[in-house]
């Protein structure tokens, strides 16, 4: 028995050893035959579920481009590498990327872009971020860009909208959920509602941790609001709407659910319960775009029925944009040139001119998108249903 | 040197500091993961110290230390010669309540994260001149007595109490080397990152410490520097498809480990056997003599 | 004296730890009514050959009960078929009632409870009045008469005692014996395994004499008393 | 007053849960003189494996039947890991802590790994149908009852099997003293799956529970309370039933109160703190453990 293990013992010796020397041959093969995108990736940890579509969306969009023939004519893949949302595992995925890669999609959660990305950025390596939240972002300018305007120009309209379809509506109270960016979007909510004539009562806070809600719930009634506003998880969001209606909240439309929490777990958990309830998002279930209708039904065969979440699009926009930036610019991925090229990349992304996206076109300024519109829906038969749309410019 | 080696050597300091923060306490049946916490307070501290009032690395590092040390002392106190489950249960609710202080204080950056830490030049080259100092004082305590009376107290406190063991101070004593320790590893890490989050202090990093000493082995210092680099090294030299997996590894290596070998990969008599039988006598030892004679 | 019944019969047995011989090819008998002495020093194997009887420690070799080998039946047969061994140092769920405790040993016997009951607590009244107290907070003594009690409460066909003297005052020892003599005349069988061997030869017929793991002599206690090596040996020449 | 009195029943709702898991956990402790960190995720994936036939078969006997059995072969599979650990020498109880603690992290992962692609689940809103009876801001839910009666009547149930029936004395002689149970000749093997078999039956009783009080699990739900339960269970006492009964219930009305009182982020801690206190100052627990 000794023996045995004395032996294993070598031979783990052994292999950290190999592992050691097979530091040194990480960097990539000369000749480039394939478009390796590495993606930054969440797929194990509290948001698997959001990496998993994410990654799903970037898939199927490299898949379509190698139908059509691929990026310049070489067939591209995406590789996931997990960050498992602890910024410290997102440092040392991007450590392994630093040295060859010629751009990163993520990395995904914003922790884990305000730990790594300073590392991409001293490196020159050029992060195609995800973050909801355009404050994330600027900080690493010009190594990142921003998928949506800032925060506090982006929200406003939209609530207010929201708040001045109910003009009986005098007073509104926000759960909030202390998690990431969401203060920051709080913050924004407040901004509008206020702007059109409501008063914001106290927020309600949210543990990450919360088994049940009705303290929480009893709490905001306890400050007899006209409409509830909820930032926080979609899971909690459907919970705190089904407490609601057992407390007999009536007019469900004056319930608004912010972006984030138009998750699938929203639907799944809330079921009838959230019937009327008012939702922003980013995208439209609905819109007539056919790429968006075939990879509307190809997500929900894939997930059985599931809608696609609300950053689903992203990365499927994130590859085409960089089938345009490689084909435009006359990238080669000869790692020779490794530093010139990233930047040629990261120039065009930032600057792109009526780039056409799964579901709307718009264009790129200094890494901020100029004109992207927010749409208000309300649920009816559990479908969303859009009845207004904010700052969209043309 | 690749960007990836050198923090992947960074991390195994850290690892290896973290464990040997736990496996000190545990020489007296604790399971110590207040250094955890420590370790968290520490390296939030060192970090708001270089970023915002702009202090020296080894000033930092001093204080550091001393702040990790201060606080194991205070809390030792009351949990000196508490039972395990106690001191287990102090830890975690004290690293939970870290954590929340960290995710509610705006100052500190909230749930995501403290970031724009300033580098350190030759940080690998410190943390490993500190992790050899740590192990040289951490092997000189295990050949002294009170590593001795610290062996006596994990097999039989009873018995060690008899003896005029003061278990009390005994425990203090090591869980203030812990703290001090812990202290240690938080500002390494915190250079390392650069960047600090709520999210690492969380309930996986208790999850992986005390898997990869378990699984190193828990009876010596040796064995986690033997699992911390494999462990650690998990996610970094494995494809994503099995590295995203690597919880469910820990977890099924951490239960396989008690099984089959619960002292874990490295032994102490393990040790005795590589020295030569004649040094240490043990029970063990004298059967396997006999063992020798007999066949 | 009744006729004499083999009710144990030990033949070559051998237990061994690992590289260790704790036993090498013991035989031993036990008739019916009989109290058999094995008198051994410490680490001699008594302990050893009762364990291995109740298939705690794997045993090699042949016993026979009641006529039938028991050798790889499980523990738990072998105590329902009649066997209790009363452990040394007083082994006994301290956390529980005396009750409890006697309750627990009855676990192979329960439809004659009270009428065991009845005789446990006639032997040993001190129980009785002891019996809602926690077991762990009686003296030794109390304790080394529980765990009598409970083997009792089996109402077992072989009593096999391990060391009832050990750490227990004179008077408390002298007791214990004395009720041991009672049982047996009652008419239980038993099978005492006994460093002190003047008291063991005294209250038993027969003996046994063990040394690291070998029967070095046998016969009846009186043979035994007298044999110059058996004084030399184990009674301290002061008989 | 109207406040006050709404959120102490939301607390004794959420107190019955942690008394639930409780007094699953501490029936670990009585019966097999283990730590079972993973307890709760027993429960939660048995609330998965509920999910997963209502899904399938849109039958709730099936899926009561697949929860309780779920949880029982959980529980059953565990058993002999435990025993394993509890029979080396020189080991204590706390390998059966680390033990639990990586079976935990494994039952964990997969969850958010490969269930439900890592979504929460979430029961038929059917089975959280709407409120009992309601003034104003009081509010009793059906989900609410049946967890506080469950948690009251598991409890009496459990400490009635332990310390007033056969079985229940071999159960408390088997983990107390192995040797001598033994000895007594109590077959240990069978006892003790018969025992891991009761608290599976209990995990799949506290997993309906759940599930109608609370209408959806996550992954990561176990690990929000399984700490939790520790510390009840040591704040009260190790293994001791009626002291996990009345902490847990206090533990949920504090959370209750600072949540509704004092800031939601801060909740955690304020239980927190005060359990920490109660530790230092009384290591052995409130009531009493009958562990050493």
């Amino acid at each position: 028995m000794k023996r045995i293990f004395n032996v294993l013992m070598i031979i783990m010796f052994i292999l950290v050893f190999i592992s050691f020397s097979s530091f040194a041959n990480f960097r990539q093969e000369v000749v480039v035959d394939k478009w390796k995108i590495p993606f930054l990736n969440c797929v194990t940890g509290p948001i698997a579920s959001i990496g998993e579509y994410m990654s799903w969306s970037a898939n199927r969009a490299a898949n379509e481009i190698n139908l059509a023939g691929g990026i310049a004519g070489k067939p591209v893949k995406v590789v996931n590498y997990d960050t498992g949302v602890s910024p410290d595992k997102a440092v040392e995925e991007m450590a392994k990327l630093v040295d060859s890669a010629l751009v990163v999609m993520g990395p995904v959660p914003e922790a884990c872009i305000m730990a790594s990305v300073p590392l991409a950025a001293r490196k020159g390596l050029f992060c195609m971020t995800a973050s909801t939240s355009y404050e994330y972002a600027i900080k690493y300018f010009p190594w990142t860009l921003s998928w949506f305007p800032p925060t506090d120009e982006k929200l406003p309209p939209i609530t207010a909208t929201w708040a001045k379809k109910h003009p009986d509506m005098k007073t509104v109270v926000q759960f909030l959920e202390k998690w990431a960016c969401w203060p920051e979007m709080a913050k924004a909510h407040a901004i509008g509602i206020k702007s059109a004539g409501v008063k914001m009562l106290k927020d309600v806070e949210v543990p990450t941790d919360a088994v049940i809600f009705g303290p929480l719930v009893v709490k905001a009634l306890a400050q007899n609001p006209d409409g509830i506003m909820l930032t926080c998880n979609a899971e909690k969001a459907a919970k705190i709407i089904i407490e609601l209606d057992k407390n007999g909240w009536k007019d469900k439309s004056k319930i608004l659910v912010f972006s984030s929490a138009d998750d699938t777990s929203l639907y799944t958990t809330g079921g009838k319960y959230l019937e009327g309830v008012s939702v922003y998002n980013y995208i439209n279930p609905d819109c007539e775009n056919p790429r968006w209708i075939a990879f509307r039904k190809a997500y929900k065969e894939d997930h059985n029925g599931i809608e696609p979440g609300s950053l689903s699009t992203i990365y499927y926009d994130c590859v085409y944009m960089l089938k345009e930036a490689i084909e435009n610019t006359g990238v080669t991925g000869d790692p020779t040139k490794l530093a010139k090229e990233r930047i040629k990349i990261r120039d065009y992304c930032r600057n792109i001119k009526g780039f056409k996206g799964i579901q709307l076109t718009w264009d790129m300024k200094n890494g901020i998108p100029s004109d992207k519109g927010t749409f208000l829906f309300i649920i009816k038969n559990g479908k969303k249903k859009l009845i207004a749309l904010a700052g969209k410019t043309k | 040197m690749p960007t990836v080696l050198s923090y992947f050597l960074g991390f195994t300091a850290i690892y290896i500091l973290m464990c040997w923060a736990i496996y000190l306490p545990y020489r007296v049946g604790q399971l110590y993961f207040t250094t955890v916490a420590c370790m968290a307070i520490v390296a939030y501290f060192s970090g708001f110290a270089a970023r915002e009032w702009g202090w020296p690395f080894i000033f930092v590092l001093l204080v550091g230390i001393a702040i990790g040390a201060i606080i194991a002392y205070i809390l030792s106190h009351a949990i000196g010669k508490a039972p395990c489950f106690t001191v287990v249960i102090v830890g975690l609710a004290f690293i939970f309540i870290v954590k929340t202080v960290i995710e509610n204080w705006e100052l500190l950056g909230g749930t995501v994260g403290f970031f724009g830490i300033p580098p350190v030049n030759n940080l690998l080259l410190i943390a490993y001149i500190l992790l050899g100092i740590v192990g040289f004082v951490i092997y000189q305590i295990d050949h002294s007595r009170l590593g001795r009376a610290a062996s006596v107290v994990f097999v039989d406190r009873d018995a060690a109490a008899s003896l005029g063991v003061n278990i009390k101070s005994l425990g203090m004593f090591y869980q203030t080397i812990a703290g001090a320790i812990g202290g240690m590893a938080g500002v390494l890490y915190t250079f390392l990152l650069g960047s600090l989050s709520p999210e690492f202090f969380a309930f996986a990093m208790v999850g992986s410490l005390v898997c990869m000493l378990f699984v190193g082995g828990y009876t010596t210092m040796w064995g986690v520097i033997v699992s911390a680099p494999i462990l650690g090294g998990i996610p970094i030299l494995l494809p994503v498809t099995i590295s995203s997996w690597r919880q469910v590894i820990y977890g099924i290596l951490l239960v396989l480990i008690i099984l089959v070998r619960p002292e874990g990969l490295i032994t102490k008599r393990m040790l005795w056997n590589l020295k030569g039988k004649n040094r240490y006598k043990t029970a063990s030892n004298l059967v396997n003599t006999r063992r020798e004679k007999v066949g | 004296m009744k006729k004499k019944n083999n009710i144990l019969k030990i033949e070559n047995l051998s237990v061994t730890y690992g590289p260790i011989k704790a036993l090498r090819k013991a035989n031993l008998e036990v008739n019916e009514g009989e109290v058999v002495a094995l008198i051994g020093a410490n680490g001699a194997g008594k302990t050893s050959l009762l364990k291995a009887i109740l298939n705690i420690e794997k045993p090699n070799g042949k016993i026979l009960f009641l006529g039938k080998d028991i050798i790889s039946k499980s523990t738990d047969n072998i105590v329902a078929s009649g066997i209790c061994l009363i452990p040394e140092g007083h082994v006994i769920f301290s956390s529980m009632t005396v009750f409890e405790n006697l309750q627990l040993g009855a676990y192979h016997n329960s439809y004659d409870f009270d009428k065991n009951l009845e005789k446990v607590f006639a032997y040993f009244p001190i129980l009785q009045e002891r019996s809602s107290q926690i077991a762990g907070t009686l003296s030794g003594g109390e304790q080394q008469m529980l765990s009598i009690g409970r083997g009792l409460m089996s109402n077992p066909k072989l009593i096999m005692i391990d060391e009832p003297s050990l750490g227990l005052a004179p008077k408390i020892v002298a007791d214990i014996f004395e009720i041991l003599s009672e049982l047996n005349e009652e008419g239980y069988t038993i099978l005492l395994a006994e460093q002190n061997a003047k008291k063991a030869l005294e209250c038993a017929h027969r003996g046994y004499v063990l040394e690291t793991g070998r029967f070095i002599l046998q016969g009846t206690s009186r043979e035994l008393m007298n044999n110059q090596k058996a004084r030399r040996v184990y009674l301290g020449g002061s008989v | 007053m109207e406040v006050f009195l709404a959120q102490l029943i939301n607390g004794l709702a959420l107190g019955s849960i942690y008394v639930l898991l409780v007094t699953g956990f501490n029936l670990m402790i009585l019966v097999a003189r283990i730590i079972q960190f993973a307890y709760p995720q027993f429960v939660v994936l048995s609330m998965y494996a509920c999910w997963e036939v209502l899904r399938l078969t849109n039958n709730v006997f099936l899926a009561v039947f697949a929860c309780i059995s779920t949880s029982i072969v959980l529980n059953i599979l565990s058993e002999p890991i435990f025993r394993r650990i509890t029979n080396m020498k020189g080991i204590d109880i706390n390998a059966s802590f680390v033990a639990s603690l990586g079976i935990a992290i494994v039952i964990t992962d997969i969850m958010s790994h490969s269930l439900n692609y890592g979504f929460p689940i979430a029961f038929p809103t059917s089975w959280v149908e709407g409120s009992l009876a309601r003034f104003g801001l009081i509010m009793i839910s059906k989900g609410q009852l049946y967890a506080l009666a469950g948690s009251i009547i598991a409890v009496l149930l459990f400490f009635y099997l332990l310390y007033r029936t056969k079985q229940g004395r071999l159960f408390r002689a088997i983990a107390e003293n192995r040797f001598a149970a033994r000895l007594i000749g109590i077959p240990i093997v069978k006892t003790s799956i018969f025992s891991y078999f009761i608290a599976g039956l209990l995990g799949g009783f506290i997993a309906i529970l759940l599930s109608l009080l609370l209408g959806s699990a996550s992954p990561w739900l176990g690990e929000f309370v399984a700490l939790k339960i520790l510390a009840v269970s040591i704040v009260a006492g190790l293994g001791n039933l009626r002291g996990g009964l009345v902490c847990g219930l206090c533990l949920g009305v504090t959370e209750a109160m600072a949540m509704g009182y004092l800031s939601g982020s801060w909740s955690n801690v304020v239980s927190f703190v005060i359990m920490l206190i109660i530790i230092l100052i009384k290591p052995q627990g409130l009531f009493g453990t009958s562990i050493s």
